[in-house]
């Protein structure tokens, strides 16, 4: 096992599947001559040249829609959004081509496409810069979509991911980017997409988070620890499509359930994990479910408004405690 | 390419200082109706023949449409191409068969046809059923053929332009020497696409060649009343790319403007073509057309890019008037039968609603 | 009362509005010259000349940004989508701009704007053509979203909305433009933001439906009444801020819930009625929430298949008969 | 505007027939530097000091906030605007204050400063404080100011274009004879809003100057990497509209050609102005910088735009080198208390999250 950062497990994963696939290339702004705003592709323009790893102008839809004209074409294009925010501009060619063409073509044509970036709050970057947009992606048939949390399933999944023959929505995150973690060295390590992990076991409460959310399940999976109570923490890693068999074992285990989801509340994945437990796992459930999320406002600036903004730990130890009726 | 002389020349001009100003040759070319006669183009009287079928079918092809829109076996918007053959004909005999790529907008009967789509699949799209060309999940909007090289059918003005590049990307990526053509209406040039989309092309020297399809009206819309700059093809200027304004009721001046272009593609330099047609129908079934008179549209049916070829013919003798009766009983049987094998294609199953979701075949997951 | 298409009960409205307010005006493709493109418009150019009713390129990213800046600077714009699948282009605009300006500049500026146009299903039209954009829009906060049903609540509520110093998303039908219905002839009638609306009393079960929905929602009512059963429907009219209190009211009643939402299912608006629902009314809740929905597919266009695509009265029916148990 | 002539000038010709092209004179003009004298432009001394005084403070003002940023006062992005000043400074003095309107993208400090705004309340915003000039809540990339006509500091490149067409279209609706200025970067002339909103800036009108502020690059890319046509004023072409090149080391030069564009924007000419200029500082604060080299940074900073004024001034004689070390002293001061201001200025309270949301005060429904 590797101890890789979270930008080291994403370009190793690129790393491993153009070398296994001339027809993949990896395009968007900074990732070749500047080696990525973030650092993750590094070196992968002296590696493949710029025929493979190439820069764009600042052109979100022109170079989304490259991506899914290529897909057509034969190619497999890695496109890189520097951040999801920027990726608004482009948001008709994901949601009316990517996610459609291939319906309304009666399956003619495919678009195995892989469309990353970092998601979700990155810090004192204001309100444009903070946005989460899963559930703006996992509304739409066609779009697969990943959020991963950790090195490895970095790794497994964008393998994975770049190997689809469906467009995947790929969500990672600036503040993890730096995030160390082992890394399976298996030879080709991939993990199938829509299959959740099981982070933590317990029988007390399940507490659903992905990408940074998972961390602050953990961190509140501990101190409730402290309090003898054992949480079952899950990361579904792939948001669409979910994994409800693995919510659902869970819930009729613990009878309660807590959902960590650092997006805007309404009509979030948080709504939807709600309802899908709720519709399906109804008896068993021993009190209402709770979602912690960010603040139904925009991404403030000032250093203590964007804190208060975010779900912390302590906002899950309690959410927690109150359906556990602890408190 | 750029000038400097010494004489003010600003628009609206202010200031008492007077400055340098630049001129500036533009690349563009012209190709006027009545140019080109089909020995310029190497056409011999077969082709000629094949062409005028090859435009009689889509003429035929959406009349009966129309009609079949009227007693309601076609459903959703049905956008005719009526007017604007000599495009789709003249630029599929500029291209290399099942190698080079097309995409275009909604109003993609024309060029389906010209590429060969059968009028069967075409019918039974229309009427939405089993063997239609998208398996009637697309409709009129959305005629794709990936045997034909025929990339759609799009129904979001300006959304395919992007698209265009990456296939012609994929093209150069996988050296296979073929080029895209993207067919857009005057109305699409004013989506943002366009222009993000043509700085690529020339950034990274695509084979594509962009080709406005103006028929002078988005919707009700005429384009002097839509572009600040009329002249379409001028738009070129902003990608360092050539240009060319082309006569759209004359098939061999679209011939040669597309071979000419195309030949720029196949040489990794792309470009942009400015073809001036007119529709002769409303927008959709629905347009009164309030937005132009009835003398404009008489004069420009005087124009009719298939009665124009018949002259021609006519006029040097290469297929008798007789012989083009054939031609037009024949096209007229094959259309009718189309709409019989539409008639008798079978709806799609309800299963078929999960299907062409994923490529892959079991999709449980999307029956929550 | 008059008696009103749905189309002249919004044109009404901005009639009404404009006479009043000669800061507001009107720009959208074809609404000028051409009187809409569904004839929303009709009469109004030449009511207002070129000045206050305004054709625009095909551009909406552009004219979108443009009645935003124009509201930044003292007016108060009415911005037409020919229909609501064509902002996607637009859709940075709206969440980026629209949504955060005023909350950024610190309450500096603020948008007193509405977008409108008909939103969802318009039949045989394929997948880019029948998106419903309800739950992607109101998930940002600084947005308000309102979903009318009828030419009464059409006009009151547009009115409202004109008046909104906000930004509002206003979302119309094109299959119900030309449905007549009374309107109020009240004098400068408004009926307020964020109120729902109790369409039907009943005891049975809650149906909640908005825009086309409602209809479903009512016609599944009657033929539960015609089992002997009295539901209680719900028009939300207001989807943002949603009108919690007099659903959850009607939930206490009742204590089963069935939503009908023509959106596909994840993640939108019913996912998160449901989710607001059981954590507001868990004790009071009978069976679990059951929602009605499009398919999870992207829409298709032969007859057969999108008339099964969308949600029918006899689907709600049967969601209403499995939550009261009684098949 | 078009003029025909009988010469083939394709770009990389292939067809046998020659045929038509087109020259067209574009009506642009340039700006170049040392070519106007302060009297040229009827500034005295007074003004000329105020001009100086304007562009350090900016200068200042970011020396000191990196420093702040290095000792985690500000958080975030930090994009310097060091070697623009001219631009800001330039632009500013051709407007009228209190009626004309501006806005920019993220390097939005130096347009700030310029236009009046304190440093107290910038640097307060800096630091995420309830002084700063948007509560605490735009930060570095977010400065606003109603009163001064600033319509922020906006931070997805691109967005603001069109939002400023709108800011001028109300100037013209209420007839207030107002202008907007709008800035973006050489970078943002690739996001399709550029293109859009200069086409319906055109057809309708509106009293706006579109500035690029062409600092070479975007991030880390080069104009001539991201721009098929690196002369960007050229894009004026396509929107039927004026365009100028300016030198933007020199503020004179900026001054004329800003008072020459506003003059169109007044009577209703949209127009475009490139002005050439370079940033001295990293993209933001975590650059290395690697894609331009040292010799290219030194050679740029002999241009500096302040150093440049300063010996303007010594050279001209018109104000003292003790004089400018008055100034310098009083505005290192003025910073300096912005700093003290900022440090000293409460965190917004928690509460305020919910504020300025929506503008009706309670806010319930937000709580959920
Ligand atoms: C982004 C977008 N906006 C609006 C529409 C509605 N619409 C469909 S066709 C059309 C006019 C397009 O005109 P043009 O590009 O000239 O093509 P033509 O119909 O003349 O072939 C409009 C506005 C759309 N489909 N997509
Ligand atoms: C739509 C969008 N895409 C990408 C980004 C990330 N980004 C921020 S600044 C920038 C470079 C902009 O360069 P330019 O327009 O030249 O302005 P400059 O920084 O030189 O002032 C990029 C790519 C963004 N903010 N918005
Ligand atoms: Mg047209
Ligand atoms: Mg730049």
């Amino acid at each position: 096992m590797a101890e890789l950062q979270l930008r080291e497990a994403i370009r190793a994963a690129m790393v491993e599947e153009m070398d296994r696939d001339e027809d993949i290339f990896l395009m968007g702004e900074e990732v070749a001559e500047y080696n990525g705003a973030y650092k993750v592709s590094e070196g992968m323009r002296d590696r493949y040249g710029d025929r493979r790893v190439i820069d764009t102008p600042i052109s979100e839809n022109g170079f989304a829609g490259l991506g899914l004209g290529a897909a057509m074409n034969g190619l497999r294009p890695i496109i890189e959004f520097m951040t999801w925010n920027f990726a608004f501009v482009a948001m008709d060619q994901l949601v009316n081509n990517a996610a459609k063409i291939r319906y309304m073509s009666g399956g003619q044509f495919s678009f195995p496409i892989v469309f990353r970036g970092p998601n979700g709050a990155a810090g004192q970057l204001a309100a444009t810069h903070n946005t989460s947009v899963e559930a703006l992606y996992s509304c739409f048939p066609g779009l697969k979509v990943i959020s991963i949390s950790n090195p490895d399933d970095a790794k497994g999944l964008l393998k994975s991911a770049i190997r689809d023959d469906d467009p995947v929505i790929f969500l990672e995150s600036e503040f993890m980017y730096g995030m160390r973690g082992e890394v399976s060295d298996a030879e080709d390590y991939t993990i199938p997409i829509g299959k959740a992990r099981i982070a933590k076991e317990g029988d007390a409460v399940t507490v659903i988070g992905h990408n940074k959310s998972y961390w602050r399940a953990m961190e509140a999976a501990e101190m409730l620890e402290a309090d003898g109570y054992a949480a079952e923490v899950i990361d579904p890693r792939t948001i669409r499509p979910f994994d409800w068999d693995t919510v659902i074992a869970s819930i009729r285990k613990t009878n309660r359930c807590v959902i960590v989801d650092e997006s805007n509340p309404f009509a979030s994945v948080a709504s939807e994990v709600a309802f899908q437990i709720q519709a399906r796992a109804f008896d068993d459930l021993d009190a209402p479910i709770s979602r912690v999320t960010a603040k139904d406002t925009p991404a403030p600036y000032a250093k203590n408004l964007i804190e208060y903004y975010l779900p912390s730990a302590e906002d899950v130890y309690r959410a927690c405690r109150e359906v556990m009726y602890l408190d | 390419m750029a000038l400097m002389t010494k004489s003010a020349v600003l628009h609206n001009g202010q200031s008492d200082v007077s400055y340098d100003t630049i001129e500036t040759k533009l690349p563009f070319r012209k190709y006027p109706g009545d140019r080109f006669t089909h020995s310029d183009l190497g056409l011999n009287v077969a082709d000629i023949g094949d062409i005028y079928r090859n435009m009689l079918l889509q003429r035929r092809f959406e009349e009966r449409s129309a009609q079949m829109y009227g007693r309601q076996k076609i459903g959703g918007f049905l956008h005719l191409y009526i007017g604007q053959e000599a495009i789709s004909t003249g630029s599929v005999y500029a291209l290399k068969p099942g190698l080079d790529s097309v995409i275009t907008a909604y109003r993609d009967h024309g060029i389906a046809l010209a590429l060969g789509m059968s009028s069967n699949e075409c019918m039974a799209e229309l009427f939405g059923r089993k063997d239609g060309c998208s398996k009637g999940k697309g409709g009129s909007m959305h005629f794709f053929s990936r045997e034909k090289g025929m990339f759609g059918g799009h129904g979001i003005v300006g959304a395919h332009i992007p698209v265009a590049a990456g296939i012609a990307f994929a093209h150069r990526y996988k050296n296979d020497g073929g080029v895209c053509v993207c067919y857009l209406g005057d109305g699409a040039v004013w989506q943002g696409s366009f222009h993000e989309t043509l700085n690529l092309a020339s950034l990274y020297q695509l084979p594509v060649i962009y080709v406005i399809e103006n028929n002078q009206y988005a919707m009700g819309t005429a384009v002097d009343r839509a572009a600040a700059e009329t002249d379409l093809f001028k738009q070129a200027t902003s990608y360092k790319m050539p240009g060319s304004l082309v006569d759209g009721m004359d098939v061999f001046s679209v011939c040669q403007a597309m071979r000419d272009h195309v030949a720029l593609a196949r040489k990794g330099q792309p470009s942009l073509v400015e073809i001036r047609t007119y529709r002769y129908r409303g927008h959709s079934m629905s347009d009164p057309g309030k937005y132009r008179t009835k003398e404009e549209l008489e004069a420009k049916k005087n124009e009719d890019p298939i009665l124009r070829l018949k002259s021609y013919i006519i006029e040097h003798q290469l297929i008798t008037n007789e012989a083009l009766d054939v031609l037009d009983v024949e096209v007229k049987a094959e259309v009718a039968a189309s709409v019989t094998f539409a008639d008798e294609s079978p709806l799609p199953p309800l299963e078929a609603i999960y299907e062409d979701v994923y490529t892959q075949k079991d999709f449980p997951f999307l029956k929550i």
